[in-house]
């Protein structure tokens, strides 16, 4: 038997990254395990996710966020990695140690690993947080190509913990001309991993929408991650579908958040 | 104290029910708690044909609550039985279904087939489908037609009690209430969510795709208590209370002002064990204030 | 950009109004900023004999709001022309009168007697009276009534502007906003509170004395948008927005959805110089999105 | 001219009296000074109150809280001294140095100051608070009698501070007899200042309605500060009045909040 999958923790750590206004502000939250009680923790896999509420969201807002799974280990607590954005990751941001936190997970499903496969991993942003555990945990790194795409400075994206790994490229986007550059790579890329490949991606919707839009051109599936906005978080409420091309609208939390590029609509 | 209540017939272990179409069809929360639990549970709004509901975005954070435009995607009431319902404890706890259609014979058809099903403890008629046939007036919001539809749904219903639910969004509930009693519902449940909408100023869109959408959670509480409080001085029949019930001094209140049972909703989305939890913390606060019987405690407000 | 808006006829500096009731006579506000920042100011509900109101306790709490049953209590409309109305920076910022009546015939008594004073600048007439001469229906949720009442103000306004003050505790407020436009209003407001409840479960008392009281706040913005996002599709007429209103992004939420100016109720208790600082930063958001004017901005909402 | 009289300004400390569960929490909160631009913060008296409404009340509650000014001073800051009693002194209660909290007052009248008068301080619990400052003030302590009754033990109200300062006594209250026993005191006391004293109370409504009633009998009178609910403080709303005996409805907070018993009804 699991036990309860939502439980109660406190807040181990904040580590922020960069800095400087503009740069918004980027944060990995560090909670206390909260026990293999809920046995889905001893199994957890990168891409899935978490529901995450503080005590201090009150009653705004209501509902909780959800947010990839970083890391989870036992001694290391349980860490998401979180761009600012509006009430709900404001009030996270201002989280201090020891604050109570409710959070229900591991939910969803995972990014497909095949080791003998050449995958490309692909991040857009904040999207890179599934991803360092991702190509940590990879048998056959060598195998691994990932770009990420991001506009802050490198510095708030802890790029660190992802490199050494694996083959990594960062692309830092700063003028129309390195958007359009990010795209043609995308283009050229993509098409490689569409036959033997493995694609694996996460980020902004504009950035899925490119990756899908190619892989579909050359017949090929990508993993997609989306971020809809959600209220449980476990199937239940129908707030955060996506259109599935034979199944119809699906919940994103239940089903998803991971998804072939061919079998969705965006 | 003995914490059972009893729904026209239908006997609760407790008086905390969870809310259509915020605990799914139930099974998406064993992960969460015990079904047995929970004196019942409500399940998503059934139609007889599937459906697919709204388009997204379909909900959005409010002040002390949320808005949804879900629409009326589900599975469908067949698929509901066959695939959902046998792995629920109904045995042990109250599955309600929750019915959604676009006419009253409709309405009927789907009550026929739901109240033959085994498993089902009693019927719940959500009245306020905003895609009705009759030019856009709603089902819950004219007495005649909300009459019609209790009248359609319960010749076809046989025993099973039928609850009529009640959206807030009228100018006087409690006749409403009447309208449907003697039409010949067994309950009442209320309140449904208040019509509302969020935009946003900076992009100028709205943030539900479907424009205007349901509010709910602790905002819409005082709201609901005034309507139980109004619905209970105007008809004799069981009241189940409803609207943004998150703990169980909120679901004394709903008892207080007349409610026989309440139905637990947007709180499932504050923790998914948020109703499981409610069942103990309610028995603790009873005991605490020396509560005696339900029968004592509701209705008692001191006027 | 230029922030002046015209209701009616009335022009007022910027779209900041403060809502009746929650400002007093607007003299109290004085040690807390300049009321020739405001565009205009609703002095607290006016009858045409001083009276006392309801009994205590009149306020509560509420998640994101309160809950107010003031009742009826003023001065009377005579004193407050008398000994407040010349404190009033009344050249320099619209003074309005909100008009409170038991009758058509008083209503209409009443806007004779201020419709002439020189320093007011339009009449706001309150239709949610709740204890109104004909068998407790009240007059804004009858459009029929709602109709006379406005009716009854016009004829004796001269030309003074009428606004009528809408509530949301009815079935349909676009039909309502309708009836009283046809019926001779000038702009209409809304919405005034939602008939709402609080109680305490451990003394079971009602919170509020008079049982039912209003709730505003944050917490009825969302309906608040919904309302005047559906009379500004029903109507012509200038609309003033308001409920549950704390920040700019607020203010040009309403506009966005239809209104001309909005009025600032419960959150001037947030902080008494809530609606002066308002002003500074509407003008600053302004900018900020690049609103080029309002005639642009109102009803640009994107479905 | 004045200032805006609702100021910004942050915690300075918080002080905890007493300790134990069932005593509830008692604390001194202290504001820094907000600055004398308010100008009447130089006038402050004992008696007048503050709406005090912290940042972190977010939407719940939307209304401040009223409390006596226990002191004010540019260079201690402002305090107040209070009980915990629901959400808002919860949150009250949890505040931080250098939490952000807005203030507007001085409000309202203050209590009678008649040095050359015997003068008889009745406070009833967390009514003590405005005259820590009342007998510190007088210019005559010996004309000054004061009476506190208590039923948390005397260390959970900074007794020490009025000690000292005049003849003070504290009855403290764990039984019915203890009550009787006190009621009998102002029954008795309460004539003595009836003719050519004066009589000054806080404390809870049972309290000021005894005193009341023995004043009322004697054909006396006591100054009463009410604690009504209040919304704006300022006497706009119309939230927080009490039955003048010949104005009819009057705002607490902006006739009061000290008034002659015999004006009034509770
Ligand atoms: C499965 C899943 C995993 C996620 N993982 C991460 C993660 O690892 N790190 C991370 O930073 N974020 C992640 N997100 C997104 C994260 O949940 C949102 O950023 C967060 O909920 C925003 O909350 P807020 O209250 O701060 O913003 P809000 O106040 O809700 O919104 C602020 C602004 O951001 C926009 N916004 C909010 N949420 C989203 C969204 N989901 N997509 C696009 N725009 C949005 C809103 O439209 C609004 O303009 C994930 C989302 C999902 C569904
Ligand atoms: C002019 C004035 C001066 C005051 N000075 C002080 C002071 O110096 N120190 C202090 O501790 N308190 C003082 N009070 C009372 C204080 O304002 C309340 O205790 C506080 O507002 C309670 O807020 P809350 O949110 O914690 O409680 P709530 O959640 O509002 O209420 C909790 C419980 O306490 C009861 N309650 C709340 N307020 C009152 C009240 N005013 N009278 C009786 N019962 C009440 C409620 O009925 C409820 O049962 C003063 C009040 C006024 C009007
Ligand atoms: C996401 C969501 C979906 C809902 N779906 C239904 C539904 O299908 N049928 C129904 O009768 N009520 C539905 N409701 C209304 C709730 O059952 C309940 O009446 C309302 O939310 C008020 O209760 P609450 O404030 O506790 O949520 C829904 C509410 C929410 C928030
Ligand atoms: C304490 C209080 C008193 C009020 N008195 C009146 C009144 O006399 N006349 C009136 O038309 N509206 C009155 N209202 C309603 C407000 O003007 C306003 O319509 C409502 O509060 C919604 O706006 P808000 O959410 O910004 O407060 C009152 C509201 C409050 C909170
Ligand atoms: S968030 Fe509720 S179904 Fe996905
Ligand atoms: S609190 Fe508003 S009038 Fe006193």
């Amino acid at each position: 038997m699991f036990g309860n999958a939502c439980q109660d923790t406190t807040v181990k750590s904040l580590t922020r990254f960069g800095k400087g206004e503009g740069d918004g502000e980027f944060i990995e939250l560090t909670l206390e395990h909260p026990g293999l009680d809920n046995a889905a923790w001893k199994l957890w896999k990168p891409g899935q996710f978490v529901m995450v509420r503080p005590e201090s969201f009150g009653l705004d807002p209501l509902m909780g966020r959800p947010f990839s799974i970083t890391s989870a280990d036992e001694e290391q607590g349980i860490s998401i990695f979180f761009q600012v954005m509006g009430q709900g990751t404001r009030k996270l941001a201002s989280l201090k140690p020891g604050e109570p936190v409710t959070l229900w997970g591991p939910l969803g499903n995972a990014f497909a690993v095949r080791k003998d496969t050449p995958t490309l991993v692909l991040a857009g942003g904040i999207g890179i947080a599934p991803f360092y555990e991702y190509v940590k945990r990879h048998e056959q790194p060598e195998n691994l190509r990932m770009i990420f795409g991001h506009r802050p400075p490198l510095a708030c994206y802890n790029w660190e913990r992802a490199q050494g790994v694996c083959s990594c490229e960062a692309h830092h986007e700063t003028c129309r001309q390195d958007l359009m550059d990010f795209i043609a790579l995308i283009e050229e890329t993509v098409p490689q991993y569409c036959n033997d490949g493995l694609i694996i991606a996460c980020g902004p919707l504009p950035f899925l929408e490119t990756i899908k839009k190619v892989a579909d051109q050359h017949g090929g599936r990508a993993q997609l991650s989306l971020e809809n906005r959600m209220a449980c978080g476990v199937g239940a409420c129908l707030g955060c579908v996506c259109d599935h091309k034979t199944e119809g609208p699906v919940s994103v939390c239940a089903r998803g958040p991971v998804f072939w590029s061919d079998e969705i609509e965006l | 104290m003995d914490m059972r209540v009893n729904i026209a017939g239908l006997e609760l272990s407790n008086p905390v029910m969870t809310a259509s179409g915020t605990f799914g069809y139930g099974v998406e929360f064993k992960r969460y708690g015990q079904l047995e639990k929970l004196g019942g549970m409500v399940v998503k709004g059934l139609s007889l044909e599937p459906r697919a509901g709204n388009p997204m975005p379909r909900i959005a954070d409010a002040p002390a609550g949320m808005l949804n435009a879900i629409g009326l995607q589900n599975i469908g009431a067949r698929n509901f039985v066959e695939k959902r319902l046998k792995l629920l404890p109904w045995g042990e706890t109250a599955v309600v279904a929750n019915l959604y259609a676009c006419s009253a014979s409709e309405f009927a058809d789907l009550a026929a087939y739901l109240s033959e099903q085994e498993g089902i403890a009693a019927l719940e008629v959500n009245i306020s489908c905003p895609n009705v046939s009759s030019g856009g007036v709603l089902f819950g919001q004219d007495p005649s037609m909300a009459a019609a539809v209790t009248r359609a749904v319960k010749d076809r219903s046989g025993e099973m009690p039928v609850i009529v639910k009640l959206t807030p969004n009228v100018t006087d509930i409690a006749s409403m209430a009447k309208a449907v009693v003697d039409a010949g519902a067994d309950a009442v449940s209320l309140i449904n969510t208040l019509s509302a909408m969020s935009v946003d100023a900076r992009t100028r869109k709205p943030r539900l795709a479907n424009v205007i959408g349901g509010l709910s959670g602790p905002a819409i509480k005082p709201v609901a208590l005034r309507c139980v409080w109004q619905v209970a001085q105007a008809v004799d029949v069981p009241i189940i209370g409803m609207g943004g019930i998150t703990s169980a001094e909120d679901v004394l209140e709903f008892i207080l002002v007349g409610a026989t049972a309440v139905q637990v909703g947007t709180a499932n989305f504050i923790r998914p064990d948020f109703a499981f939890r409610l069942v103990d913390e309610l028995a603790a606060l009873v005991d605490e204030l020396g509560i005696e019987s339900w029968d004592d405690y509701r209705g008692s407000l001191q006027v």
